[in-house]
């Protein structure tokens, strides 16, 4: 007997919010917009931290049907909840970092026109990312899936008047349906061989299959093109450019969506479904490759940017690709892990950067910024938290998880485990980097000049342009208050999950542990990746025996070498000669450009796709066929002004007999395909 | 030929009436609404003779719930109603009823006379309705004529406007050509089988082996009702007779005609077994929805979007027919209704928005719609949105049974084409969404307010795509069974 | 004694001429007409097939063809006239306001 | 004999007129040539057998629906029509097509229709069994031409009337 935890209410409550807002909104003050807003969402933290406290006590995985739903033949799929290990961290990483930024962007969008409109679509973000994350089977899950998509295009777009925003929320929206597709087509995979999308049915089913080790079957073609939808929603290569764009939007958003919680569903959905990748060796290569490539990729373009959030934006890419990394060597929980720790000190990182293009009114290009630190200390010290985290300092939250990942992955391959230190450098130098530039040195911004704020930030009527004549100010303590929480989550994250070497006992992983590993294939899986391979799904009990912790340790001294070397070196590049990274630059000219172009990927992407596409239908379709095909001369008789009219009109079809030719062609090409079928 | 017909001169009985209960009721409302047209006096009792058409498809759809529960044959073999048939007479005469509520204020707009318009209407309904029942050719053809002489008709009901008239000639002309294709076909096919009666041919295929002149018939009969239904190679008058048309007659031939004829397309592909069907379908599917979405992709005019729109999604609902029949039958079905629901309520902004003369048809016309009227912008984003697909609309739940379907017969290759062109559609439709909400209005002048009729309308069909969204489960659960009443 | 296949070729190759017609001929006129040619090559289709099959229906369907040509006649020539009084000209070609 | 004659003759006038039809420019010719390719088809149906359906076709066919379209050619004054160039589609894909197309389906008939031979007179198909049929069998497609003629009637007076614009144009200018 599971007792019934209404958990239908954990996403209901934010919809309630988000149907006030978005229907007397506009008549309600703002802070009735922002009691509203917060009480609901504060009350979904409420259940889902009732739901922790209930949990010892739950019947795991823990059921609650909420009603029927589709009952079409021998499929079904109910409005259900399913609550494990996993979901609950999620619930509770998505519920408290989604209420402290809710908190944040009161203050920083206090002065913002429509504020009853983005409370709405943040209150509906929850609930869409709340149904995914509790989601019983597939297709309620997918529904959350492509809810949090809208939400975000809804947010991105938010200052809609920017062109930029419009078309950047646009392209968030349409890869992400590339990427939906892959969901898609799996979702049918499952239906068809399954005849199920409930979770507790299609692992049954996965775990009665075998490991699919040298030939590519169908748990492959599942995992493979789950992986596509991943990748589209958790930006990974090739699926990334969206997410730099999807910075035009308000910094909470970027903080909540961007960095926090909707990416990282990708790393979600996998870990939900490792059952069937770890019957799929192949797919789960894919995964651990894509991952660890774009961990790398978009840490080099990190280095080279100079906007605030684009350099955010391009370390969640590449701390996205470690989770994928920790998925593909089937180190679920250390992905999982490193979910939550990146959620609490991307969060603050980003939610610290807005507090200082808050400060600076509007700037966000670190290069106008400089010697910050002595005017905005708080925000100064979070964000040294932050980085610290992320850099991989040790004792901070990050440490812990990216020590963790790297050390499963070296025991896959030691070329992940390299390419992961790599990054491990690039990350701890492109983030100092990004600390000396904003917070140290002298500031290099014009306070006083009126039209370059204007020029940032166009569209916002943002008072704090105007404050921004007044000087540097410290944001306000509702914005801070956030921002504490998350220092401090950011520092003590990791110490739940303090590996073993380092003399914890990991208890993350073991919590973890019943999700991960009562459906592990009994044959293990030979991992295919390049290189030595070990057994990668042990226990980590298991595994300590095996290696011993005097090399676990080294490893982890390497890795927290290469964050101090990375610090290093963009303090000797950034504080001690700020005049040498031009001359690199400079050395560097085309790899300097190349990167800091990105690559020049949305370019190719231009080109490749969007542009054939458009012009292959004004050109072929329109030109082409009708202009092209249809006769433009005319009959002689026509007087001048005849013939420019008529050719003009001719250009152009309308006309009856070249459709009624269409039709007679195509008349015949069905004429002679039957005629094939029926003599043959 | 036996002259066994001498025997049984009975004359039809109270059921055989019963059966035809919607159709007859239909027909009533029509005429009694052009006896009435010239009595009453046009500038006062525009909207008396609309309120009687609603009420006349009102007592169609309540008849046609009364029929459902004697199902049977009748007029001899004639027509047969059963719960497939109940499923489309529902549909086209609640389409029916929606598109008067939308007419109301468009005609007073447009000042036509409205008389003839209604009756045309409910007549249309009846061959619609009598198309999907009908189980003999002979009336399947009178029926389908029926229901494309009043659409060729209403095309050119904008009688001040030189491209309405060009509309209904384009449309009269290139449809009667394509009916021409379809008797031929039906006339091989009764040379093939010796009969016009569905049963009768289906038996006929059954036995023994099939003969060309059924393939050669198929053929026909295919391109005949692939024009009606708008799918490529046939779909080329599409946009220019949806850009001429009145907007919601435009609602109205995008939707119930189409419904009837997929009907019809259903008993011949499905129930008679039609040979071929499945590389005939896979090519007309996969042109349709690339052609549709690509013509789409850079049009100006929002009817004719939406008409290049149309023919794409005749596409999608085509790949239903490529998949095996007990799962392609109820997913057509049910993207039939769908479309249907999305499909009238974008038009009906449309047609609101157009105001006298559908001055305002361009995307830029639509531009800062958002704040000019939020309310009729925020429908046209759900419509628009359940067009794409998007989950927790009708269109999401359409595309995924029609998807999971035709992967459940293997046709993986369909299924990929299909959903990348869903995902290039998104693009055309987000421009609209993007117009609507992020650009500055040209004008700012004060939209006239959203009667109460469409209003209705508008919360009918919005309603309606989010219940299909969120509960599909009833209405694919009845389609099913209806799948089971075609097979037997 | 005339084989079946003559008479279903004659109907076809009226079908087809009615099908050049449309294709070909400029005047919305006679193109209606090129119609009405290949509604009469089906209905020859039709009656020889009905002999064929010693099925009456087959003739029935033909009287329900003359109706519905009937009918199509009386609507397509009012388009006509609805048509010419907007343009001025009865040629297809000039008929091309509407476009992709 | 005489009966495969007859058809050849009658078949030769009628091919000739759909010819004409298509060659004619002037509208009235191509009528002309379309009633002659009617009157001979009502000389087929004769052979096949089917007198009654030879009857209704010179009657309702020759006799009503072409004088409409005589009537409507004399109504607009249509003139010989324009040589445009219109459409390279019709000409490249279409006619091609056709002809394709009707080749194909020549085939099937020839091939695959069975050659049997029809006697004249094959199925003798008098009025009394041709109403029993009609009025009984096909009872409801009869009743519902109703609906479709009223349609037709509706239509043709809705559509060629003055749209009421042009009319008070016409009387306050």
């Amino acid at each position: 007997m599971t007792p019934d935890l209404h958990l239908w209410l954990i996403p209901v409550l934010p919809l309630i919010g988000a149907a006030i807002n978005g229907f007397v909104g506009r008549r309600l003050t703002r802070q009735a917009i922002v009691t509203v807003a917060i009480a609901f969402c504060g009350a979904s933290f409420a259940m889902a931290l009732y739901v922790a406290l209930r949990f010892s006590g739950l019947a795991i995985p823990h059921l609650e049907t909420l009603a029927p739903w589709i009952r079409a033949g021998s499929f079904q799929a109910d409005f259900a909840f399913y609550v494990d290990q996993l979901s609950l961290v999620m619930l509770l990483v998505v519920t408290g970092v989604g209420l402290l930024i809710h908190i944040y962007s009161i203050g920083y969008m206090w002065e913002e026109g429509g504020f009853y409109r983005f409370f709405c679509y943040l209150n509906l973000f929850m609930f869409f990312m709340l149904t995914l994350v509790l989601a019983s089977n597939y297709l309620l899950m997918f529904i959350g899936w492509e809810g949090v998509g809208l939400a975000s295009y809804l947010l991105i777009g938010f200052w809609f008047t920017k062109d930029s925003a419009a078309s950047a929320g646009k392209k968030a929206f349409i890869v992400n349906r590339i990427g939906d597709f892959g969901f898609l087509i799996a979702l049918f995979l499952m239906i068809k061989h399954f005849g199920t999308l409930n979770f507790d049915r299609v692992f049954q089913f996965a775990a009665s299959m075998s490991v699919e080790n040298a030939t590519a079957g169908l748990l492959t073609a599942i995992g493979l093109l789950l992986m596509v939808g991943a990748a589209g929603k958790s930006a990974q290569i090739p699926l990334y450019v969206w997410l730099p764009d999807a910075m035009e939007g308000p910094t909470p958003v970027s903080a909540l969506i961007h960095a926090a919680t909707m990416v990282t569903a990708g790393v979600y959905m996998i870990a939900r479904s490792h059952v069937i990748f770890e019957r799929a060796p192949t797919a789960l290569m894919v995964v651990a490759i894509i991952g660890t490539l774009t961990a790398l990729f978009a840490a080099t373009i990190g280095i080279a940017q100079t906007d605030i959030k684009k350099v955010l934006a391009y370390s969640t890419i590449s701390q996205l690709g470690y989770m994928f990394l920790a998925c593909g060597v089937a180190a679920f929980s250390a992905g999982i892990f490193h979910l939550m720790t990146h959620a609490f000190f991307k969060g603050l990182l980003f939610l610290a950067a807005g507090s200082v293009i808050h400060a600076v009114g509007g700037e966000q290009d670190m290069r106008k910024m400089g010697g910050l630190w002595r005017k905005i200390p708080w925000t100064w010290a979070t964000m040294l938290i932050a980085t610290c985290a992320i850099a991989g300092i040790p004792g901070l939250s990050g440490f812990f998880s990216k020590d963790e990942i790297l050390w499963r992955a070296y025991q896959a391959s030691w070329a992940y485990w390299l390419v992961g230190v790599v990054t491990a450098f690039l990350t701890s130098f492109y983030m100092f980097r990004l600390m000396y530039m904003t917070f140290a040195g002298e500031y290099r911004g014009v306070t006083s000049d009126h039209s370059i704020v204007q020029e940032q930030a166009p569209a916002r009527s943002r008072p704090s342009a105007a404050q921004a004549h007044h000087g540097i100010h410290e944001s306000p303590r509702v914005m801070l208050i956030p921002l504490a929480i998350l220092a401090f989550l950011s520092i003590v994250g990791g110490w739940i999950g303090v590996p073993g070497s380092l003399g914890g006992s990991n208890r993350f992983d073991r919590f973890l542990g019943p999700v991960f590993r009562a459906t592990a294939p009994a044959v293990k899986p030979q991992h295919a990746a390049p290189g030595e391979t070990a057994p990668p799904e042990q226990t980590t009990e298991g595994l300590e025996s095996h290696t011993g912790r005097g090399t676990e340790l080294a490893f982890t001294g390497i890795s927290v070498f290469a964050a101090l070397l990375g610090l290093y070196l963009a303090r000797l590049l950034y504080l001690r000669r700020p005049a040498l990274p031009e001359r690199i630059a400079a050395a560097l000219n085309g790899l300097y450009a190349a990167v800091a172009n990105k690559y020049y990927v949305d370019e190719l992407y231009a080109t490749l796709f969007v542009h054939p596409v458009v012009e292959g239908s004004k050109h072929i379709l329109w030109h082409g066929m009708d202009q092209g095909v249809i006769d433009a001369t005319l009959d002689n008789s026509a007087d001048a002004t005849r013939h420019v009219s008529d050719s003009l009109r001719h250009m152009q079809s309308g006309n009856l007999r070249s459709y009624a030719g269409w039709v007679a062609a195509g008349a015949a090409v069905v004429i002679a395909y039957m005629v094939w079928t029926g003599t043959r | 030929m036996s002259l066994a017909f001498q025997a049984s001169q009975a004359l039809p009985r109270g059921t055989d009436y019963l059966r035809i209960l919607p159709e007859l009721v239909l027909s009533i409302f029509g005429m009694i609404i052009m006896v009435l047209d010239p009595v009453v006096d046009q500038r006062r009792n525009q909207k008396a003779l609309g309120t009687l058409a609603l009420i006349g498809s009102l007592a169609a759809i309540a008849s046609t719930l009364w029929q459902a529960r004697a199902p049977g044959l009748a007029f001899w073999n004639m027509v047969q109603v059963d719960t497939f048939s109940v499923f489309f007479h529902f549909l086209i005469t609640t389409i029916t009823a929606v598109v008067i509520l939308t007419s109301y204020e468009y005609m007073e707009v447009q000042q036509i006379r409205v008389g003839e318009y209604y009756a045309l209407i409910l007549f249309g309904a009846v061959g619609m309705c009598l198309m999907s029942s009908a189980v003999e050719l002979v009336l399947i053809f009178i029926a389908l004529e029926i229901s494309s002489i009043s659409t060729y008709i209403l095309a050119g009901f904008r009688r001040r406007a030189a491209i309405s008239s060009e509309a209904s000639i384009k449309y009269f002309l290139l449809g009667s050509f394509a009916t021409a294709f379809f008797l031929y076909g039906v006339a091989l096919m009764f040379g093939a089988t010796g009969s016009t009666s569905i049963p009768t041919i289906e038996q006929h295929l059954r036995s023994g082996s099939i003969p060309v002149l059924a393939y050669v018939a198929i053929a026909l009969m295919f391109v005949g009702l692939g024009f009606k239904v708008a799918a490529a190679p046939f779909h080329v008058w599409t946009p220019d007779v949806y850009e001429g048309a009145p907007a919601p007659i435009v609602g109205f031939m995008s939707t119930a005609p189409k419904a009837a004829v997929f009907a019809v397309l259903l008993r011949i592909m499905f129930q008679i077994h039609a040979p071929g069907r499945l590389g005939l379908i896979w090519v007309a599917a996969a042109l349709s929805m690339t052609l549709g979405n690509i013509g789409a992709l850079v049009q100006q005019n929002v009817k004719r979007l939406l008409a290049y729109s149309s023919i794409a999604h005749a596409g999608y609902l085509l790949v239903a027919f490529a998949a095996l029949p007990q799962n392609g039958i109820p997913s057509a079905m049910f993207y039939t209704a769908s479309y249907a629901a999305m499909n009238i309520g974008a038009f009906a902004v449309v047609s609101h928005f157009g105001g006298a003369g559908e001055r305002y048809v361009t995307l830029e016309d639509y531009s800062g719609l958002g704040r000019r009227s939020p309310v009729l912008a925020a429908a046209l984003t759900l419509f628009l949105l359940s067009l794409i697909g998007i989950p927790i609309t009708a269109g999401f739940f359409a595309k995924f049974y029609v998807f999971s379907a035709a992967l459940q017969a293997n046709l993986v290759g369909l299924v990929i084409i299909g959903v990348i062109n869903s995902a290039v559609a998104a693009y055309y439709y987000l421009r609209v969404i993007v117009v609507v909400y992020m650009h500055d209005p040209r004008d700012e002048s004060v939209l006239p307010a959203v009667p109460l009729e469409l209003g209705a309308a508008l919360a009918i069909t919005a309603l309606t795509t989010i219940y299909l969204g969120l509960l599909p489960g009833r209405v694919l659960d009845y389609a099913s069974r209806s799948a089971g009443d075609l097979l037997h | 004694m005339v084989p079946l296949s003559y008479y279903l070729v004659l109907s076809g190759v009226l079908f087809a001429c009615g099908v050049t017609g449309f294709l070909i001929k400029r005047n919305i006129i006679t193109i209606f007409m090129s119609i009405e040619l290949m509604l009469n090559g089906v209905n020859l289709s039709f009656v020889a097939f009905a002999a064929h099959w010693h099925a009456l229906s087959g003739q029935i369907f033909v009287f329900f063809v003359m109706v519905v040509a009937a009918a199509e006649a009386a609507v397509g020539l009012a388009i006509i006239i609805a048509v010419y009084r907007t343009r001025e000209t009865l040629n297809v070609d000039q008929v091309n306001l509407l476009k992709l | 004999m005489l009966h495969l004659v007859l058809f050849l003759i009658f078949g030769a006038i009628c091919v000739a007129g759909a010819v004409n039809l298509l060659v004619q420019r002037h509208p009235i010719n191509s009528a002309l040539s379309l009633v002659a390719v009617m009157a001979s088809l009502a000389v087929e149906y004769l052979l096949l057998g089917a007198e009654f359906v030879a009857a209704v076709q010179v009657i309702v066919y020759a006799g009503a629906i072409m004088v409409l379209f005589v009537f409507v050619i004399m109504l607009l004054n249509a003139g010989e029509e324009a040589r445009t160039g219109g459409s390279r589609v019709a000409i490249l894909f279409g006619i091609p097509g056709m002809l394709a197309g009707s080749l194909l389906v020549a085939w099937v008939l020839i091939t695959h229709s069975g050659t049997q031979e029809v006697s004249a007179g094959a199925l003798p198909g008098p009025p009394r069994e041709i109403a029993n049929l009609l009025f009984h069998d096909f009872l409801l497609p009869f009743e519902v031409t109703s609906v479709l003629v009223l349609i037709a009637i509706m239509g043709a007076v809705v559509l060629a009337a003055r749209p009421e614009s042009i009319e008070q144009q016409k009387r306050e200018g």
